[in-house]
């Protein structure tokens, strides 16, 4: 006896779903839509923190996260790190400072400086920016860093000692950076634990760093909200779509932008399937009732 | 049985050392903080020399598997050649002149051996992302097999997950923005209402089983099947 | 023209990445082949870089430095687990075991009071004076409607667990509430997570789908689908 | 003398556990607590059952943490308990049981386990040790070698107690597709939409701490599952009487207290 259609409705095959699913990533990837890209508040929150740094400022840059969410993470670090190197290429003042308290996000921002042409061969490099590598003992790590600088980070990510870069050698704890720069924004992309709330602990609170902007994984981001509520951070890049909405906002689509197409596409598919699961099963349902 | 390989004595080890790190928490006795950061690094040690119990364990599995030719023999001879050849050239060594990118050390550091490194960047990163990726597979039919209005509370579910996806499909809150305040406020109120009642539960239990344990009573420590 | 060792690298992630997908149409033996090297690579992997840091923290520290002796006792204690393949000591590896578990249940009680327990109660005594009765411009902000919604929903999901009590009266109705908050809640984090996982597969997809593997791709998987296809058909037709 | 900010969580620590020490002394005394039922607990045997009836193995895993890391060591535990339960299941009815591993220091404890289970059940011939399988220490290495194993050996019954992270979700999806009835239960908030879904049955957050005392009839294990929900008393009096505090006076004192 062959199935009805509704019979069909309801068991269809995996394959056919996991099929689908990967056609409609793999589509628009090579053939972007370029369907709409809505901006959530919480990101141009973000935008405006970061383009409110005024010539003279600091910003502190941490890549808190591993290689399993570059999907997500990697397309936000790309958008900040473009972002900042603009603003710092029309506000000269700017001085910016890379590190991290996950080993493989400090790799990643790495390679990224080296694709922006920044980096160790960069003759600006530890006059306006510096990358200090990863610093290790999560939370423990983050308040010795703070309290001694030049003893947590005594190399930077080439091997250089820290006190020979221009930029670092007068700031031996964070203090001295609020001290020096009346304007300090912190970015962290992260996506877990040392994260957001070890940063709040460990410096907002002891070293008064009030502007912190934060970009996480979509499965972070309810974590993030409470934060948002009570002022202690100016707003969040939810995810692979925040990442595409910057990506808008900085106006250099890039990867997330190509992402997004497919990232809407699987949504109304899944939408789509359990649609036609629920149309099926109750069709049976009335059938069995009649 | 001899005195000492009674199982009280683990038991007892066990308890001393739960009584003591709960003791350094609560009560300032500045002595201590040195035993307890020595006490966590002796922890941490011990942890890294259990190692060789998991390179014992699959020779054990594997090797037989190829002398005694079982079923999907033929695959642990892979298997095998990847995990000796990443343990063996992945052994620190010492170099006279440490190539200037690893930095200054003395110790080059098996592990950045440039073999060592492609196989970790070509062979262990891709497949460790591809197979996280599967994810995106199985949670679309997930997805179809379990949200199905069959009952009251499954509809519920459905409808929560549906409105979720919405709002974070970039063409879902381009139809709608309404759906963002729904999503957001699904996430910020149910979610965490339900991960923080559960949570609590799960500080409790774990109270109970910490207990249990502490007493020797707990099936799943040493008194397995009694 | 790119250097022939990237190239490879490049074919041989493609392969591996492609590999992997075949799983989700069956269980085949390019699947089980990568498996297996992946499994062999990580063990290998673990070990050099766990052997690497015992070097760098502990002997070097104690045997070069002359520094934290104690740790002597830790290498001792850590090669009683050994002891787990000798009949005649076999008892002595729960030591290590033991110390281990003891400090591990000690750091659990001595946190999970705080952050498990406290905080969360702490987190759930919401205002229901001097607060908007709903803030359209934040939806998950603190409203009254929203805070008596909290505190009603934790509730009922911590009576929800009642292990003892018959859900009668009262603890009925915090049941029932559970069980909606837990459905909705649950559901919300079901539908949040899909994103995350949709990104994972278009950042592997997006890889293969890259101009300069494009080739590598078409070959290998129309290489991977003809042998699935070949085997599951001299499969077949052994079966019939 | 107690550190200043933990005094309020050392009392109230001493509250719970003297909660739970109390009904282990009523339990030694005899006086048993009525525990409802826990659909999940009942549905292993059920479990083990359907696969000694076809002949096939069950796949019984207890999560991917150590029993040292302080939040998930105690979950280990349980999905240990639960272990330890199914071994002698499977003893009794003489079906094959694979338990894979991830992390290396828990590979013996599980041995131990299931060897005493068989032993005691009279049946130590039937243990064999490569069938409790330490696969490896990354997590998608973990993940990779149990989806491949639940495919080829064609599990019935594949039960998993204990912390889970992403891969939960790829075990269940993979032992739904060889048909084997799925338990499942982690106290991984992040984890739990997955199993609630895609396995039959779900053991929800503590439910799994009293796994080992609901299986093994215990009583004064179950002494400590009753003391559990005093606990939940003392947090939901809290909750309300801190919301009322604080629509009084303006100030929440409960908590100001509760942070000394």
């Amino acid at each position: 006896m062959s199935k009805s259609v509704w019979e069909r409705m309801m068991d269809v095959d995996r394959r056919v779903i996991y099929l689908l699913v990967f056609i409609l990533i793999m589509w628009p990837l090579v053939q972007p839509m370029g369907l709409p890209v809505p901006i959530a508040s919480i990101t141009k929150s973000v935008y405006d923190a970061v383009e409110a740094v005024p010539d003279g400022g600091m910003i502190l840059f941490s890549a808190d996260h591993g290689f399993a969410s570059i999907g997500e993470n990697g397309p936000q670090l790309w958008g900040f790190m473009q972002q900042v190197f603009d603003l710092q290429a029309r506000k000269p003042g700017i001085r910016i400072i890379f590190f991290g308290f996950w080993m493989e996000g400090t790799l990643i921002t790495d390679t990224y400086l080296k694709n922006l042409g920044k980096g160790r061969a960069d003759p600006n490099y530890g006059k306006t920016y510096a990358n200090l590598g990863w610093i290790p003992l999560a939370e423990t790590g983050m308040a010795v860093w703070a309290a001694d600088i030049h003893r947590t980070s005594a190399k930077d990510m080439y091997g250089n000692d820290i006190g020979t870069l221009p930029l670092m050698k007068d700031l031996k704890t964070l203090k001295d950076i609020v001290d020096k720069y009346p304007h300090v924004l912190f970015i962290t992309v992260e996506s877990g634990t040392p994260g957001l709330p070890e940063f709040l602990r460990q410096w907002q609170e002891p070293y008064n760093i009030r502007k912190i902007v934060v970009a996480c994984t979509a499965v972070s981001t309810p974590g993030m909200m409470p934060y948002v509520g009570t002022g202690q951070i100016i707003g969040v890049v939810d995810g692979l779509s925040g990442a595409a909405q910057y990506e808008v906002l900085i106006r250099k689509p890039g990867e997330a932008s190509a992402g997004t197409d497919a990232l809407s596409m699987t949504h109304f598919l899944v939408i789509a399937f359990v649609v036609i699961g629920n149309i099926g099963y109750f069709a049976m349902k009335g059938r069995k009732v009649s | 049985m001899a005195w000492y390989k009674r199982m009280e004595i683990p038991i007892a080890i066990t308890t001393v050392f739960a009584l003591y790190m709960i003791f350094e928490y609560f009560f300032n006795v500045p002595a201590l903080k040195p035993v307890t950061s020595s006490l966590l690094v002796f922890v941490e040690i011990m942890g890294v020399f259990a190692l060789g119990l998991g390179f014992i364990s699959i020779l054990m599995v594997h090797v037989p598997n190829i002398r005694k030719k079982r079923l999907y023999w033929p695959y642990s001879i892979p298997l095998l050649i990847l995990m000796f050849f990443l343990t063996i050239i992945g052994l620190p060594t010492w170099a006279p002149t440490p190539p200037k990118e690893y930095g200054t050390s003395l110790w080059i550091l098996g592990y950045l051996h440039p073999w060592f490194q492609f196989l970790y960047l070509n062979v262990i990163v891709p497949a460790d992302a591809t197979i996280f990726s599967l994810l995106a597979f199985f949670i679309a039919s997930a997805a179809y097999r379990a949200f199905r209005a069959r009952t009251k509370e499954a509809a519920a579910l459905l409808l929560a997950g549906v409105l979720m996806l919405l709002k974070n499909a970039p063409l879902g809150t381009a139809i709608w923005m309404g759906f963002a305040d729904i999503g957001t406020w699904l996430i910020g109120i149910p979610n965490m209402a339900c991960m923080r009642g559960i949570t609590i539960g799960i500080a409790l239990g774990t109270i109970a089983i910490g207990i249990r344990t502490l007493i020797g009573r707990e099936t799943g420590y040493f008194r397995g099947g009694g | 023209m790119p250097e022939i060792e990237v190239i490879f690298a490049s074919w041989v992630a493609a392969l591996l990445t492609l590999a992997v997908f075949s799983f989700i149409y069956k269980e085949n033996p390019w699947f089980r082949f990568v498996e297996h090297l992946y499994i062999g690579g990580t063990i290998g992997y673990n070990m050099a870089f766990n052997i690497d840091w015992l070097v760098k923290n502990a002997f070097i520290p104690v045997f070069v430095k002359g520094q934290y002796y104690e740790y002597v006792l830790a290498f001792i204690l850590g090669l009683l687990w050994y002891c787990r393949f000798s009949k005649r000591f076999f008892w002595l590896w729960r030591f290590p075991l033991s110390i281990m578990v003891g400090t591990g249940i000690g750091l659990a009680m001595r946190t999970v009071v705080m952050a498990q327990f406290i905080e969360q109660i702490r987190g759930t005594m919401l205002p229901l004076v001097g607060v908007p009765i709903w803030d359209p411009k934040r939806v998950a902000g603190s409203s009254l409607i929203n805070n008596i919604l909290i505190i009603l929903m934790v509730i009922g999901t911590v009576s929800y667990f009642y292990f003892t009590v018959e859900r009668k009266g009262a603890f009925k109705i915090g049941a029932e509430i559970g069980k909606w908050t837990i459905m909705l809640g649950l559901g919300a984090g079901f539908g949040n997570t899909v994103m995350a996982r949709m990104s994972l597969a278009i950042s592997r997809i997006g890889f293969l789908v890259k101009p300069e593997q494009q080739i590598a791709f078409l070959i290998l998987a129309i290489v991977i689908l003809g042998t699935i296809g070949y085997t599951s058909w001299t499969e077949k037709k052994k079966a019939a | 003398m107690l550190v200043s900010g933990r005094v309020a969580q050392f009392v109230m620590l001493l509250v719970l556990c003297a909660a739970v020490v109390l009904f282990i002394e009523r339990a030694r005394r005899g006086k048993l607590p009525w525990i409802r039922k826990v659909t999940g607990l009942d549905a292993i045997g059920e479990a083990v059952g359907r696969a000694t009836e076809m002949g096939r193995p069950v796949i019984c895993s207890h999560g991917i943490a150590t029993m040292r890391e302080s939040t998930y060591g105690p979950q280990t535990i349980a999905g240990m308990a639960v272990l330890s339960y199914v071994a002698r299941l499977c003893a009794k009815y003489g079906t094959r049981l694979i338990v894979p591993v991830r992390q290396v220091e828990v590979h013996p404890i599980a041995c131990e386990l299931v060897r005493t289970a068989y032993v005691a059940e009279g049946k130590p011939e039937l243990y064999k040790e490569e069938d409790i399988r330490f696969l490896s220490p990354f997590q998608f290495g973990y993940s990779a070698g149990y989806i491949g194993i639940m495919d080829r050996e064609k599990v019935a019954a594949n039960i998993m107690v204990g912390a889970y992270w992403a891969e939960a979700l790829q075990l269940c999806e993979a032992g739904f597709r060889v048909g084997a009835i799925q338990v499942g239960g982690t106290a991984m908030t992040a984890q739990l939409p997955f199993f609630i879904t895609a396995a039959d049955y779900c053991l929800i957050g503590e439910e799994i701490y009293a796994a080992g005392a609901y299986l093994s009839k215990d009583p004064l294990q179950l002494g400590t599952v009753a003391g559990q929900d005093i606990g939940k008393f003392v947090c939901t009096a809290l909750i309300i009487i801190g919301v009322i505090v604080l629509l009084a006076t303006g100030k929440n004192w409960i908590s100001i207290w509760l942070g000394l």
